[in-house]
């Protein structure tokens, strides 16, 4: 098959959201289920296609397709623009990951959506959000990436504010897209920096030059520091954290496709996209290191006390994202995405079983919940195993990529190390506080009574679970081998047994396995059995507690302070006030006091003729006195 | 000598007594209207046959028959045939005199066009005092208190105006020993001064002259009468002084002051500055008293101000280039034809709607785009004229006459006169709004006579013309402006 | 060339407003299939010329040369280049446009549509004059139809608004005209191409060149409107009926920009490279001034009308910043946003008009009453906040790049990321509009509200259609643009 | 010191200063115009006395001053009937309060 | 030619006392016989200045024309009792008044005149004549005086005369 294909594996769902917003809305309503399967269809598509890359590239010597380019914008002598594709190692997992993951949410969504008035619109924001994550880890320049990187983000703010009506949706989508726009702007600032100074947005052509050397300096660190901004935002790391527990509001399946498992992971993308700029620059990268490794631990804080299922699987979220981050910048590009490809599908699924519970149950507050283990075994099985994986227990995936991170920082930000091995110690606690709470004891009543009983989801549903449980199983295994790690360019192979009971040789793996254990242990020791007291710990630890379950205050100095107050209220506030006084003042100003010169002249205008004769002697007088002194 | 040059007036003043005469026998006064036309038709009629001709002198050098007399004596009879057009309406109320009154329209144009045309202090004495005192009459024609109030002012200002114009002649007199401007000019040169204060006593002189046509063009600070005077006078004799009694002011003032005082160039560049400051003075306050206005005839009183003061700018100009520049000259010219087509129309407008109104009062007007669309449409138009803005004649004249001036240095002033257009916008604009957005105080229609239609449409139609295809009278105005005899 | 394109394009309009006035006893219908008429001809024959525009040349094409007042040098001139082609088919695009949205006027409606044809002619004659004179005519008879349109079929402070523009306006071509006229005295000639050509070297001005250019650029500036000279906008703006707001927004302010690269910079080179870091500053204050006050506004006319300044900003930036690259931006954000702007004042039109509300404390969840309104606004927004796909972020993204990549202001690389810096506030007021008027909890006070009609969606899809072809594919602009920027930069020295 | 030129000058500057003050002190309208008289024959004195001292052969001052008498006839006949006019309707002929038209 | 000057200086102060006179007495009356008495003064003026046509005229038209219209006025306005005050104006009047006299003088004395020496010509009736009514002379004024004495005529009667 020609390469040209590779265009379809955005385009189809682009076809697929025109098709349902052209044809579906308002004329078709009363075929529900059609815009699914359209969706659905076209996203089949795209998986295959997506192997089928996978298997080319895995063929292709150098694993790279050469792909035509398309001109977009040339200007002789100023900017020449190319569309074009690349598709390389890394982009072909990322294919993988984005439409299979798609995939299955969207087949979900089926059951999830149902009966929703906005089930077509729901699909089409849904293809629309696949093709431009596809298009997104497909651009072979930055601008093209940047493109689709605002793509998705809109798509994340309409699908955060797809129930518009609630305010809590409408301000979370909005808060998302202004976030994550502050950080765009420095991943634009990098691309006009980087424009700037070599005169080419094609990422190829930037990786040489950053190879080579011929971009370096503070240049190009300051140009990685703006692209990691980019992904701070995008990926939700600190300080740019705020908006991800928010943008829990939109339908869950939104937030197990798009802020689990693939448009939040596009931070991370994007730094392994651009790594030769990062790893020529040291400040750049420990600064990706440090970031997140500060994130993972900061943002585990918190999920520590989240009463809201999907809030604690969001700071979950960021804190895997920043073990995600502090691989790139101690590892490599093998390390930080090889966490991305597993944790993809686990979170996924943990984010489709929070759906799923709340489906049975009409709330995510776990303090609700409880005891669903027997009314759904399916999703009851599939949360455990996600849980386990993303705890990082042996064999799997979590516990293959997570080893990877932490070895890698033990080797070179020995203190993010140690914050990293604490962040395994509250995944395991938070995961687990989730699990016994929603899963154990006795169900204590859901959302409202209203609901019923709960019960297992639909097989749609279930399904697409089941398939997810079986990749965070198994997805670990591509480099049990060292084999992603060398499709990624780096590393080499090793034989599975080797590296599937090698690694309990060493004692890193069990300090992790310890900890994680630990931590289960207290999660089931103060949830399942209540040998400790939740209240009695919390009070122990008011003032911490106050501090995490507050989230550091970080929404109020933003939104209270820093933009209400010192921005909106005062600042530009003032502009405001000088704008109507000043500006506008002034010029009301001349105009009032040239009607008020004229009411004054017009007073000398007495009727008088007397008074005009005079004026006629003055004037000549006046005339002769100038003429005296000036001519 | 050549009397056929000095046909146009004769017609003028034979058509005046006919009328005259006319008046006493006959019952239907319309054809007083006809004859007066008439007079005014067949007196273009000569003029344009003359024109174009070589530049001449009768009358012993006193009367110029040039091509700049001529197109003054064009542009006089053209009012002056509006005017009586105007006047109809205004006219017919009158149970008598109204012979007295085309008479009077008549000989003063005929002092006009003999301002324009001569050549000699004495003789330019006698015919800015013919005008002077026609235009005293008319203004006081109505002998209501507001009338004959304005007649007084007129006439009372006029004639110290006059006195102080004839001292200055008494003086430039006395400096050259010549009355005649050709004479005076080689006196004045043959005397090689050197600056003001080596003669002031020919200093002196043109400044009193300068006054006593100040008064004349309405120039600040000689300007105080006008708002008076415009408001009291019949309204279409406000249109004629408007617009005549200032161009032929201008006209004397140009021939005067370029043809006697144009060298040495200190002496130009002295007055030129000397008008360039009268003008910047005089746009800016009328203009801006123009503003708390309420009567649409005092406001245009000020308006008209203003415009001596653009128009000033042209006379600045003239001082300020050398003598073979025209472009001082005719863009002046221009503008005048421009600025009397406007004035015209808009007073026209004014007379229809007032004699419905019987108000001159700008809040009266309210409503007039519904009541009169097509009078409101004209006077709207000629507002716009009047503030300068396109496709209207007013912009090309300002265009024009301050092109002059940037070409001579007189920037500053330009840009003070376009400021000053925007001010006056707002008052131009002010009458527009009440016309078209105010709610009208009855459904009335308000109608007017043919001739005075004709004269609206006839004005408008000029103001266009002279707005989108200005060229063949810019041409006019140049070859006016280069042909002058001394 | 036989057929006179331009002179038909220009003078269309104007015979139907010809028509409209004086043609007594006219159906309003009747009237507005005319207006229809007279300005579906002059687009269909604008897309016509930019189709068989040569684009392999840069110069001037369609050449129109009459002698007109040959006492003052003046010729009938007109043509267009790759730079005021783009202007013209927005204009006419929009010409054509605001007669639809004005379908539902009733009030006095021969006179509306009279005044709304005569504004079409005047802009349009604008962007296709090469001669100083006629150009400038053009410029100030657009002042006229503009003052009525407000303070006749205006809202508000109508008589107020429709004042202080036209005196604002008459203001900054007051400068103008004294800029020309020592342009005019300083070269002996009115054509701007010629002008251009010969450069002011070889002429001695009446006064320093750089206070011809400043005089010029005060006319241009206040028209675009640069701070601190913009406070006449959101008056006009919020109180001009929608279909003038329309206009406005979307080819007026265009007159300035367009002023500022055919005058201004052509002419004078020199000039505006030396003076240029200065501008630049001012466009980044209008930016972020703009953005900031936009944020306070209540009012949704008030809050586009505000955004205008701060997208204008960018046109400064990418115009002064005397690059290649930006001035095709700033060419190409004068047009997107001609049309963004121009649909965000249409979708507000509706939005008033169907809901009877205009304050964002008082407007939410309309997105129920009405969806498609509620889309298109969406699609707007977001092309004014810069989203790729849109017109707006081409536009934008050119004028970014040109500017930071500019030899010609040192340091234009910290004003370029100031100015990145506005998208994000941009993004805020777009959001935070759309979510106060669309979205939250239904409203019962808004429950009989109407969506668009057939009509409205007509030209709401012709506006989306533009604003995602050339967001899409920009160089469909772009290839044109570039040949009518190319003789400038050479002009330039680059 | 013989009589000059300057005696008349100076005799027609004082002449005319003194008609200028009452044209624009008095109130009643008949003076004003007879100060205005005064002042023309002020500027008659300096005519004539021009004419006699610089072209003392040719007599122009004198024609002058001829024109002058008998526009200042025709001005007085004019404006003694406007003031006669205005009495009639208003019963006063003083200057200050003739102002209905003003600002 | 100490009796001209003599005769100048006699004349000039009755002149200038005269016109005081009008403009200081209360009694309109007597202000205007005043003015008759400095218009036959000026008239004396002219004969100095060898203008004995003039001097003619001078009695004629104002002593004999105007001044009799001016009282017949001043009759018919019946002020006479009520008197000529001033009004508020007479001290900024007094002060321009002053200023331009001031001014004039200096004006006046500072000019090199060119004074010619030349005896004036005399008598000057005939000579007048010629000039005003001559081949080369001022017919020019003279004819547009008595479209001027027309017009004046003219307003006169309408302006008196009832409506």
């Amino acid at each position: 098959m020609p390469y040209q294909l590779v265009w379809l594996i955005f385009l189809l769902p682009f076809f697929s959201f025109a098709i349902i917003s052209l044809f579906f809305r308002p004329f078709l309503n009363h075929k529900p289920k059609l815009g699914g399967y359209i969706t659905i269809a076209s996203l089949t598509a795209s998986l295959g296609l997506s192997v089928w890359a996978l298997m080319e590239v895995m063929a292709a010597p150098g694993h790279e397709l050469p792909i035509p380019d398309i001109n977009w914008v040339i200007i002789e002598g100023g900017i020449t623009i190319h569309l074009g594709l690349m598709v390389d190692s890394l982009t072909a997992v990322m294919l993988i990951v984005v439409s299979l993951v798609s995939l299955m949410v969207q087949i979900y969504s089926q059951g999830y959506m149902a009966g929703d008035p906005g089930y077509h619109r729901y699909f089409a924001f849904m293809s629309l959000f696949t093709g431009s994550m596809l298009a997104l880890v497909l651009a072979d320049n930055l601008l093209f990436m940047y493109v689709f990187w605002e793509m998705v983000g809109l798509c994340s703010y309409l699908l955060i504010g797809f129930w518009f009506h609630r305010p809590a949706a409408a301000n979370a989508a909005k808060k998302a897209f202004i976030v994550t726009r502050l950080g765009d702007f420095g991943f634009l600032a990098a691309i006009l920096l980087l424009f700037f100074n070599t005169g080419t947005f094609d990422i190829a052509e930037l990786h040489s030059l950053a190879i080579t050397g011929a971009l370096a300096g503070t240049t190009l660190t300051w140009a990685a520091i703006g692209i990691f901004s980019g992904a701070v935002g995008k990926s939700a790391q600190f300080p740019l954290h705020t908006w991800l527990p928010d943008a829990m509001e939109g339908p869950t399946p939104v937030s197990a496709l798009i802020h689990a498992a693939t448009m939040v992971a596009a931070g991370v993308f994007l730094v392994a996209r651009c790594y030769p700029l990062f790893s020529h620059s040291v400040e750049a990268l420990t600064t990706v290191a440090v970031i997140g490794g500060f994130t993972a631990i900061f943002a585990a804080t918190m999920g520590l006390v989240m009463t809201d299922i999907k809030r604690v699987l969001a700071y979950s979220t960021i804190s895997q994202l920043g073990y995600m981050m502090l691989g790139l910048g101690t590892g490599g590009i093998a390390i930080g995405i090889f966490h991305l490809f597993n944790h993809a599908f686990f979170k996924a699924l943990l984010f489709l079983g929070a759906g799923s519970v709340n489906h049975a149950t009409g709330t995510f507050d776990i303090r609700e919940m409880g005891g669903l283990r027997k009314f759904m075994p399916w999703t009851y099985a599939t949360f455990v195993i996600a849980s386990l994986s993303i705890v990082g227990i042996w064999p799997l995936s979590g516990f293959w990529s997570k080893e990877e991170i932490l070895a890698s920082s033990l080797g070179s930000q020995p203190i993010l190390f140690y914050l990293a091995m604490l962040t395994v110690f509250m995944t395991a606690f938070y995961m687990f506080r989730v699990v016994f709470l929603t899963f154990g004891g006795k169900y204590r009543g859901g959302g409202s009574e209203a609901h019923g009983k709960p019960h297992e989801s639909p097989s749609v549903m279930v399904m697409p679970m089941v398939v997810l449980a079986v990749l965070a199983v198994v997805s670990g295994f591509w480099n049990v081998t060292g084999g992603f790690g060398q499709f990624l360019g780096h590393g080499e192979t090793h034989s599975f047994a080797q590296g599937f009971f090698g690694i309990l040789t060493h004692p890193l793996p069990w300090l992790s396995l310890i900890l994680a254990g630990l931590g289960i242990l207290l999660a089931y020791a103060i949830y399942s059995v209540k040998w400790l007291s939740a209240e009695r710990i919390g009070s122990m630890f008011k003032p911490l507690y106050t501090l995490f379950y507050r989230k550091y205050w970080f929404d109020e100095l933003y939104e209270n302070v820093f933009v209400g107050k010192a921005l909106v209220g005062g600042l530009f506030a003032g502009l405001q006030v000088f704008d109507t006084y000043g500006v506008d003042g002034a010029v009301n100003g001349v105009a009032s006091a040239t009607v008020a010169g004229g009411r004054a002249i017009r007073k000398a205008h007495t009727g008088q003729l007397q008074l005009y004769g005079l004026f006629i002697g003055i004037g000549i007088l006046a005339i002769i006195l100038c003429l005296y002194f000036f001519g | 000598m050549n009397l056929e040059l000095f046909l146009p007036e004769l017609t003028l003043a034979a058509f005046a007594i006919i009328v005259i005469l006319l008046d006493l026998v006959i019952q239907r006064k319309g054809w007083l209207v006809v004859v007066s036309l008439a007079g005014v038709v067949v007196a273009a009629g000569f003029t344009i046959i003359m024109w174009g001709g070589s530049s001449q002198a009768i009358f012993n050098n006193m009367l110029a028959v040039d091509n700049f007399a001529l197109f003054f004596k064009l542009l006089f009879l053209a009012i002056a045939a509006l005017v009586i057009l105007a006047s109809v309406d205004y006219v017919s109320k009158f149970t008598r005199f109204q012979g007295e009154y085309h008479a009077l329209v008549l000989l003063s144009a005929l002092g006009m066009m003999l301002m324009a045309a001569t050549a000699e202090l004495i003789s330019i004495y006698i015919a800015l005092e013919l005008t002077s005192i026609s235009l005293y009459v008319l203004v006081g024609f109505l002998k209501d208190p507001k009338s004959t109030e304005a007649s007084l002012k007129y006439l009372l200002l006029g004639a110290v105006a006059s006195a102080v114009l004839l001292f200055g002649m008494a003086l430039v007199f006395g400096f050259t020993g010549k009355t005649q401007l050709g004479e005076i000019a080689q006196a004045i040169q043959a005397l090689s001064l050197s600056g003001v204060l080596a003669s002031p006593g020919l200093i002196l002189g043109i400044v009193l002259m300068i006054a006593g046509f100040g008064f004349k063009i309405a120039a600040v600070p000689f300007h105080m009468w006008v708002p008076d005077v415009y408001e009291g006078a019949p309204t279409p004799i406000t249109a004629y002084l408007s617009v005549a009694s200032k161009a032929a002011g201008f006209a004397i003032i140009l021939r005067v002051f370029y043809s006697a005082f144009g060298l040495p160039q200190w002496l130009s560049l002295d007055w030129g500055m000397l008008f360039a400051v009268l003008a910047a003075i005089g746009m800016t306050l009328g203009n801006v008293v123009a503003i708390p206005q309420t009567n649409i005839k005092r406001m245009l009183g000020y308006s008209s101000i203003a415009q001596a003061g653009y128009l000033m700018v042209g006379l600045a100009t003239v001082g300020f280039s050398p003598a073979a520049d025209i472009v001082g000259r005719s863009s002046l010219l221009f503008f005048l034809a421009s600025y009397a087509l406007t004035n015209l129309g808009a007073f026209t407008a004014i007379i229809a709607i007032s004699n419905k109104l019987d108000s001159d009062l700008i809040q009266d007007y309210s409503g007039m785009g519904k009541r009169a669309p097509l009078l409101a449409l004209a006077l709207t138009l000629c507002l716009i004229s009047l503030i300068g803005l396109p496709p209207a004649a007013g912009f090309m004249a300002k265009f024009y006459i301050f092109s002059g001036a940037v070409q001579h240095g007189l920037l500053w002033l330009v840009v003070i006169a376009v400021i000053n257009s925007v001010i006056s916008a707002y008052y131009y604009l002010r009458v527009v709004k009440v016309m078209w957005l105010g709610e009208p105080a009855s459904e009335e229609k308000v109608p007017s006579s043919g001739a005075l239609r004709l004269a609206l449409s006839l004005s408008c139609l000029g103001v266009l013309l002279l707005g989108i295809i200005p060229g063949y009278i810019m041409k006019l105005a140049e070859v006016a402006a280069k042909m002058f005899v001394f | 060339m036989d057929f006179n394109y331009l002179t038909t394009i220009i003078f269309l309009p104007l015979a139907g407003a010809i028509i409209v006035a004086f043609v007594p006893n006219l159906h309003h219908k009747v009237i507005k299939w005319i207006s229809a008429i007279f300005t579906f001809v002059p687009l269909a024959l604008s897309i016509y010329l930019f189709a068989i525009f040569d684009r392999s040349v840069g110069a001037i094409q369609f050449e129109e040369k009459l002698s007109w007042i040959p006492t003052i040098n003046a010729h009938y001139h007109l043509g267009v280049d790759g730079l005021s082609l783009p202007l013209v088919i927005l204009m006419t695009f929009l010409g054509f446009l605001v007669v639809l949205i004005s379908w539902k006027i009733d009030l006095r409606p021969r006179e509306y549509f009279a005044w709304l044809l005569l504004l079409e002619t005047s802009i349009l004659g604008v962007f296709c004059s090469l001669d100083l004179l006629l150009f400038f005519l053009f410029w100030e008879i657009e002042v006229i139809p503009m003052y009525f349109l407000i303070s006749i079929w205006g809202t508000g402070r109508k008589e107020y608004s429709a004042i202080k523009y036209v005196v604002y306006t008459l203001f900054g071509s007051a400068m103008m005209l004294a800029g020309i006229l020592s342009l005019y005295f300083a070269t002996g000639s009115l054509s701007m191409v010629d002008i251009a050509q010969t450069g002011l070297a070889t002429f001695t001005a009446v006064i320093p060149v750089a206070a011809i250019f400043f005089l010029l650029l005060t006319g241009f500036a206040i028209k675009l409107p640069v701070f601190p000279l913009h406070t006449w906008l959101p008056d006009a703006h919020t109180d001009a009926p929608t279909a003038v707001s329309v206009v406005l927004a979307g080819a007026l302010l265009k007159m300035g920009g367009y002023g500022m690269i055919r005058l201004c910079v052509t002419i004078f080179p020199q000039v505006a490279q030396q003076y240029a870091p200065l501008l630049v500053a001012f466009a980044i204050v209008s930016v972020l001034y703009g953005a900031a006050v936009t944020l306070r506004q209540t009012d949704l006319k008030r809050l586009i009308a505000y955004s205008s300044i701060s997208h204008m900003g960018y046109v400064l930036l990418g115009i002064f910043a005397l690059g290649q690259v930006s001035l095709v931006g700033a060419t190409l954000q004068m047009f997107s946003h001609g049309i963004i702007t121009g649909l965000l004042f249409a979708m507000v039109g509706l939005v008033m008009h169907n809901a009877g509300e205009r304050d964002l404390r008082k407007l939410g969840g309309l997105v129920r009453q009405m969806p498609i309104i509620a889309v298109v606004f969406s699609i707007a927004g977001l092309g004014a906040l810069g989203l790729p796909t849109t017109s707006g972020f081409a536009a934008e993204f050119l004028v970014f790049v040109g500017s930071f990549t500019s030899t010609v202001v040192s340091g234009i690389q910290v004003y370029t990321i100031l100015g990145v810096l506005g998208i994000v506030i941009t993004a805020g007021y777009i959001l935070w509009m759309l979510q106060r008027v669309f979205y939250g909890p239904v409203l019962e006070k808004f429950n009989g509200v109407k969506d668009a009609d057939i009509l409205e969606r007509v030209y709401m899809f012709a506006f989306v259609a533009v604003i995602m072809l050339v967001g899409i594919y920009p160089a469909i602009l772009t290839d044109v643009i570039k040949t009518g920027i190319m003789p400038i930069m050479g002009l330039l020295g680059a | 010191m013989a009589v000059g030129l300057e005696h008349y000058l100076i005799l027609s500057a004082v002449l005319f200063s003194i008609g200028l003050y009452g044209a624009l002190a008095k109130r009643n309208a008949i003076i004003i115009l007879m100060c205005i008289e005064l002042m023309l024959n002020a500027v008659n004195i300096a005519m004539v006395a021009f004419s006699r001292y610089i072209v003392p052969l040719l007599l122009t001052g004198q024609v002058f001053v001829i024109f002058i008498m008998v526009v200042a006839a025709a001005e007085a006949a004019v404006g003694l009937a406007i003031i006669i006019s205005i009495y009639r309707s208003r019963e006063t002929i003083d200057a200050t309060k003739i102002d209905l038209m003003k600002w | 030619m100490i009796g001209l000057d003599i005769a100048f200086w006699v004349l000039a102060i009755v002149g200038i006392i005269a016109a005081l006179a009008v403009v200081l007495l209360s009694d309109v009356f007597r202000a205007a016989l005043s003015l008759v008495v400095c218009f036959l003064a000026v008239a004396g003026i002219y004969i100095t200045l060898s203008a004995d046509f003039l001097a003619a005229v001078q009695v004629l038209i104002y002593v004999g024309a105007i001044s009799v219209l001016i009282i017949l006025a001043i009759m018919l306005t019946r002020e006479v009792q009520r008197g000529s005050p001033s009004n508020r104006l007479r001290i900024p009047a007094f002060l321009v008044a002053i200023l331009f006299l001031g001014g004039m003088a200096f004006a006046m004395l500072n000019t090199t005149w060119q004074v010619s020496v030349a005896p004036p010509l005399e008598p000057t009736t005939s000579a007048l004549a010629g000039l005003l009514f001559g081949e080369g002379g001022f017919i020019l004024p003279v004819e547009i005086a008595a479209i001027l004495l027309l017009a004046a005529i003219l307003g006169a009667i309408v302006l008196v005369r009832e409506k």
